[in-house]
């Protein structure tokens, strides 16, 4: 009846199934609307209520939990999490993962100290810590955006490199001589100012930052937008490959100041540091409401996640839960944490 | 077969932790010392079990003329040393010991007995508190057969009697001794994790005893752990409070000195390290070993502090 | 899992001139509709999607189905699929009411559908996706294993009924437009659908591939099968269906003979300048 | 001059971006062509002659490279990895990721141990094994198929949970003592048969029943489905969240496997065995073709990859390179891995 | 990062009518086009999407562009959108060479384009993806800041001025095909373009927006703008061009004006029945 002559190799025809529920589903509802309404429909202000409820709880099961050195712990432990935390949901929210960041803080660390042991001031060792970062970061970018490897696979890699290089350079040897600035390093990762430790101040500066620079920069929309459809934003112009690259490597400078942070505070360095951490900080970023498919960014999530983690530790302690069973409630939390969003999205529709 | 000398592994569970660094300069300082010995420090960089069978496996392949391990998981190291024995490479075993039924499988044992530190730490906690009262335990990675070891020292002496099976059951006013909830604490030997534990337990137990530790990972982030003790100096220095730890690394010795702690018990890895290539450079010259070689404890008070360690 | 199904032979869609009608004798004699939907509803939350549809299809008749975007034509042909479930209303096929939850469900009754987006698995070969969910499979379990000729031989053979280029072993990620579309199309024909569903499968090909697929349709007709053509295109509706049914916000506001309407009139009653006819 | 009525809610038109370049390259080309020309098309033959390059480099670096007792132990090592890669391919065929086989590789050996240290038979021991593994992935599986939670969140958390689980269970304690059956299941795990490990065996059987499977079919096929096109697969009336329950219970299960020859190599089981064992076993199958977006698998890259892995490791100690570096190899040839299918793929179009 | 340029006035693109022949005019007296395609080849390694192509387009002037799937001519916009950089050939814009490489450059050179699958974020607003990469800000930096106020009223303004009810700030994720058409068109409103290229707007759109579109595009033509329309629908394109561009497998085989052919000439062209014209 009809006649067909050769095709084309090739078309394009919905390539990609589309699914209205299934898009819907992916993308976590964000609307522009504000005030307490945009608030309450989000994953942090969830996880938030779960926080004061725990807190609540605890501060009748035990004295020590409301004591204001339980505190002062609490928010200097979850802190060097949080940093790093903001850090991956820049990541997170472009679609990617940095596995990395654990085996990063060790490296730095190593580096600073050993800058450090060697003589220099603290603004040197700052340097050397934040160019450590830097280049990390700069490298799984690059491979990222501009050779296109999988986020999964480059840092996983560099994972096992950052490690073993940090193991080469520190000859496997702990550090804890900070030459001549020892006092005022240690002071800056360990002390406080008005009672409140100075990581914490760090964090809560930085928390603030990004919470300008996700609402109100143009680098912070062209990562949401990357996040959403890189391919579009690519097509609007937006020079995706660089803003991938700075993502990761902001994504690595935040692990740097927690490792310069974390080293004056801990007052030794060794390479085995962050061991694992990576999952502790994904943990902390998924539960503060970061979805790996992307386009989606919270800055209260990263500190949220964090000091729920925190306080699922700490709580279960006071509470005199044993610590075997510590693992079993950070793990338990994390996938209630999305169930609860998967919930809430579908409740939403 | 390196011009003549013989070159002997030394093979520690972890190359990342600063107690076998001790070791590893110990080995060296005997590749100096003793004649025709070449020191091989090798291990895997973390603390896993499988890896460090691998080495070992390697080391074999190899052809190293001695090897000197410290079995992270002694059964498995077992049967991987039959093939050290099949090829001929004589083998002992310092720091960790194979179990009872292998130790045929080593020539010597050079290390300390752990089960001796816990009961040296148990002393130290019962001298300032001859009526007992409460305690935390602090341990490092999950089922370290050494840590159990000495869990089970201080967990009997504390007791005055045997708790079973290590690391022992939990006291339970035994002796005077009650082991509070919450405890024994894993650190997995984070240092972190381990103050962070620390801190928790005695904020929330004001009334605390006692807290020992069988492992320096408590005191290796030396700030932080100064920071977390250091709202009890007075509690300890009155005697209300004894934190008692393994180990003698320096800074361990600074913040006892301090009054940031009650107790260390230390081992002595330089000397085992260099033992080791002792032994092994005499076993392969025909001589006889003493088995099993302790290299002592030392045993620091707030007041031998000074010259516990030499 | 269910061992592959035997399709039927294939000689079953030859051009068998005069079809159409013996479906309309057969229609008169037994008085029964292939389907039959009574009062469709369908709510996705507080989305609702279809409201209350009745649509009647006799054995051989192509009707058109049309509407703005949103309209709930794809909702529909998901339902009677057996993709959804409707919130309300009955299905009844032959006179049976059935109720289907799982696509299978709507194979087993004599229901096959091309799908708006095509739905096929690029990293599979043509003849693998045809097969997709009921290859065809030899020997006993647990020896029971994939028979690759009997499915490139069959994929083969339907293909060729298409006209269509096509090779069973290429991979469909490699395909065009019209030969996607041929690879979707060739699923239908692997059991003998009486009702055959195809949702917008002109959209986003050219002119020439266009015509293949109305053609197709016009062969379906012929040889007794009834389809159901969702389009935004005019034209195509006009050409190869017996009668258009009309969506506007999840209700049918007009379900007309062909002959009876025309274009002008269909258009108003999908931008709503015309109430419902 | 038109005029516009109110448009409904939503529609469909592509929502999602369509790009050729961004398909192709994201699924690994293969074609159903057979014989030399389709083998040579895949990443596991180019990691078979990376390997054969070592292997011959190595055999003139090293006397001890080539003997039959460096080959025994690289086989036998590398066969525990592979088994649970093996696995861990299904999984990411998916376009999932399962992080929690470490864990579950220490629970179970910890299970396994505690019923044969009760005086139970081998075969209980086996049971108890794999019926702990099949309850990990069965949970796995229902709350990414069925709750659609991110496969990477599920399993972080399971990674977690396992962990905190097997130490409860094992109080922490190490177990090495198997009741009555010790000799026959230490011989199972660790014995050998004609010159070969028994776990080489098994993972020979096992690879072998993995080609019948991705090959002949249809829950193969169906899963490879899934991992093209999960929509169209669903729409096909594959039952999708049933098979991919069970591809989850797959991985966990040659986990089990691996736990159970493993217990029986070591002769001992602690609860901290596997522990970071998931990023290997990722990186082995990653570097044996797998590819993260899904739709591909090869049951033969799952051995390949993981001696791969292996082989560095001993050549490096073989060659006299310090261990320190080690890991930056792995690292390394990871990225080069994943580098060399990018470069394959492009140079393919 | 480069700070956001405010777009010009908006009352420009009011509709002045005669303005088609102003356009014309134009060209007889400068005797200049508005730009120029000479011999544009396009290969992705051993695929040849493009041979030799020669295309003119004077302002005020719209054409189609047909062919085949598969032909090139997505390649071909995407070339003058300056996202793909030719394999050989140049490019004149108003009779001066231009070398693209980035999309910016196209847009400085007062080319936009509506994409094939309309590239927009789903996850952000109207507002947000009519900006996207050309954010409005205010403040010196570091205190540069995003200005939503602004972005929101000029969005508004463009929606209104198509006719579409489009709020500013809906996401994208929660709107019609002919919201998301909307914001996709809105886009190259911003800055006021000499030419606006739109690949297949009216694919898988339903009857009442394809209207909408095409109304569009002719006030586009009498406002002076020159548009480039890539579609497979026959009737859109002899409703809207003045001339129409026939591509068979990367090679231009007709450019004739409307006027001089017919519907089925130009088939004809696209299956390769006819040679050429
Ligand atoms: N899975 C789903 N979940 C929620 N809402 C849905 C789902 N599928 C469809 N809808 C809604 O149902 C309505 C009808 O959609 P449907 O896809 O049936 O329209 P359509 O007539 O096929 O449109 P088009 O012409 O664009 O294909 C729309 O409002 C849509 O948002
Ligand atoms: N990025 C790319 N990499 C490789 N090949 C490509 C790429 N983009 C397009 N092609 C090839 O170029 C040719 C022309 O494709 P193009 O998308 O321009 O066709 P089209 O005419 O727009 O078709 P349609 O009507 O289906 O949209 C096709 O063979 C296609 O496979
Ligand atoms: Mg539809
Ligand atoms: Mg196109």
């Amino acid at each position: 009846m009809t006649d067909t002559t050769p095709t084309e190799e090739h078309a394009k025809t919905a390539q990609q199934p589309i699914d209205h529920a299934a898009i819907d589903d992916s993308i976590t509802s964000r609307q522009e609307v504000t005030g307490i309404g945009a608030i309450i429909r989000t994953q942090p202000f969830w996880v938030f209520v779960a926080i004061l409820f725990i807190a609540l709880v605890m501060s009748f099961v035990s004295d020590a939990f409301m004591t204001e050195r339980n505190m002062f712990n609490i928010t200097r432990n979850m802190a060097y999490f949080g940093i790093m935390a903001l850090g991956m949901s820049a990541v997170i929210c472009t679609a990617g993962i940095d596995l990395s960041v654990g085996s990063l803080l060790g490296l730095c660390g190593i580096n600073l100290a050993l800058v450090l042991q060697a003589g220099w001031g603290v603004e040197v060792g700052f340097i050397a810590c934040m160019l450590t970062a830097a280049i990390v970061g700069f490298i799984n970018g690059v491979l990222i955006a501009y050779v296109r490897l999988a986020p999964f696979v480059v840092t996983l890699g560099m994972l096992a490199m950052a490690r073993s290089v940090a193991m080469v350079v520190s000859n496997n040897k702990m550090i804890y001589e900070f030459g001549p600035d020892q006092e005022i390093f240690e002071w800056i990762g360990g002390g406080d100012v008005l009672g409140v430790p100075n990581v914490v101040w760090v964090l809560i500066i930085m928390t603030l930052l990004f919470l300008w620079v996700w609402r109100f920069t143009q680098w912070g929309r062209w990562v949401i937008a990357i996040g959403g459809n890189a391919h579009a934003a690519k097509l609007a112009g937006i020079p995706v490959e660089r803003v991938i690259v700075s993502v990761y490597m902001v994504c690595s400078m935040c692990t740097g100041i927690a490792a310069f942070m974390f080293i004056g505070y801990t007052g030794s360095a060794t390479n085995a540091m962050g061991v694992t951490y990576e999952l502790n900080v994904i943990a902390a970023t998924v539960i503060g409401g970061a979805n790996l498919m992307g386009g989606v960014v919270y800055a209260l999530g990263a500190p949220i996640g964090a000091a729920l983690v925190e306080l699922i530790r700490n709580s279960l302690l006071l509470a005199g839960i044993p610590a075997l069973w510590q693992q079993f409630f950070v793990g338990l939390f994390l996938i209630l944490a999305v169930l609860l969003e998967q919930i809430r999205n579908r409740g939403g529709k | 077969e390196s011009h003549g000398g013989y070159t002997f592994a030394l093979v520690p569970k972890a190359m990342n932790n600063p107690f076998f660094d001790l070791a590893r300069d110990g080995c060296y300082k005997a590749q100096e010392e003793i004649e025709g010995v070449t020191c091989e420090y090798i291990g895997p960089g973390e603390h896993t079990e499988l890896e460090q069978i691998q080495i070992v496996q390697d080391l074999i392949t190899k052809g190293v003329d001695g090897i000197a391990v410290s079995p992270s998981n002694a059964p498995a190291m077992a049967k991987t040393l039959k093939e050290a024995e099949a090829a001929g490479i004589p083998v002992i075993t310092w720091d960790a010991d194979l179990l009872e039924d292998d130790k045929g499988l080593r020539a010597a044992f050079v290390g300390t007995n752990n089960y001796d530190i816990g009961v040296e730490l148990a002393k130290l906690v019962q001298a300032r508190h001859p009526d007992g009262g409460t305690i935390c335990l602090q341990t490092g990675g999950a089922a370290a057969a050494n840590h159990n070891e000495r869990l089970k020292g201080a967990r009997d002496t504390l007791a005055g009697e045997d708790m079973g099976e290590a690391p022992g059951d939990m006291l339970d006013g035994q002796g005077g001794w009650t082991e509070i909830s919450g405890c024994p604490l894993i650190t997995n030997d984070d240092g972190n994790v381990a103050v962070q534990g620390m801190t928790d337990i005695l904020a929330a137990n004001p009334d605390l005893t006692a807290f020992l530790s069988t492992g320096a990972f408590t005191q290796w982030f030396d700030n932080a752990y100064r920071g977390a003790a250091e709202p009890y100096k007075d509690k300890m220095a009155s005697g209300d409070l004894t934190i008692v730890v393994a180990d003698t690394l320096p800074m361990q010795i600074a913040q006892t000195k301090d009054g940031l702690g009650n107790g260390l018990v230390g081992q002595r890895p330089f000397e085992m390290g260099y033992l080791a290539m002792q032994m092994l450079k005499d076993l392969k010259d025909g001589g006889s070993l003493q088995d099993p070689t302790y290299t002592g404890l030392d045993v620091c008070t707030n007041d031998n502090i000074d010259s516990c360690v030499e | 899992m269910r061992p592959g199904r035997v399709p039927l032979d294939a000689d079953r869609i030859e051009p068998a001139p005069g079809t159409s009608e013996a479906g309309a004798d057969r229609e008169d004699q037994t008085n029964m509709s292939l389907i039959e939907l009574k009062g469709i509803t369908k709510s996705f939350g507080a989305i609702h999607a279809l409201n209350g549809i009745d649509l009647t299809i006799q054995p051989g008749e192509a009707v058109g189905l049309m509407g703005d975007n949103g309209a709930g034509k794809s909702t529909l042909m998901k339902i009677i699929a057996g993709n959804f479930s409707p919130t309300a209303g009955k299905i009844l096929i032959e006179g049976k009411p059935v109720h289907m939850t799982r696509p299978i469900e709507a194979r087993e009754n004599g229901i096959e559908i091309v799908y708006q987006d095509l739905a096929l698995c690029d990293n599979l070969t043509a003849a693998a996706n045809v097969f997709l969910g009921r290859e065809i499979s030899t020997g006993v379990w647990p020896f029971r294993k994939l028979d690759y000729q009997a499915m490139y031989a069959k994929a083969g053979e339907l293909f060729g009924e298409l006209k269509s280029e096509t090779r069973p072993r290429d991979l469909v990620k490699q395909m065009s437009g019209g030969q996607r579309q041929a690879v979707a199309i060739a699923r239908t024909r692997l059991s003998d659908p009486k009702l055959v569903l195809m949702d917008e499968p002109t959209a986003a090909i050219s002119v020439r591939q266009v015509k293949e697929v109305l053609a197709l349709i016009k062969r379906l007709k012929d040889t007794g099968h009834a389809v159901i053509l969702v389009s935004h295109r005019m034209p195509d509706v006009f050409d190869v269906c017996d009668r258009v049914a009309v969506l506007r916000r999840g209700t049918k506001v007009a379900d007309k003979r062909i002959t009876e309407t025309t274009p002008e009139e269909v258009t108003g009653l999908i931008i709503g300048a015309i109430e419902a006819a």
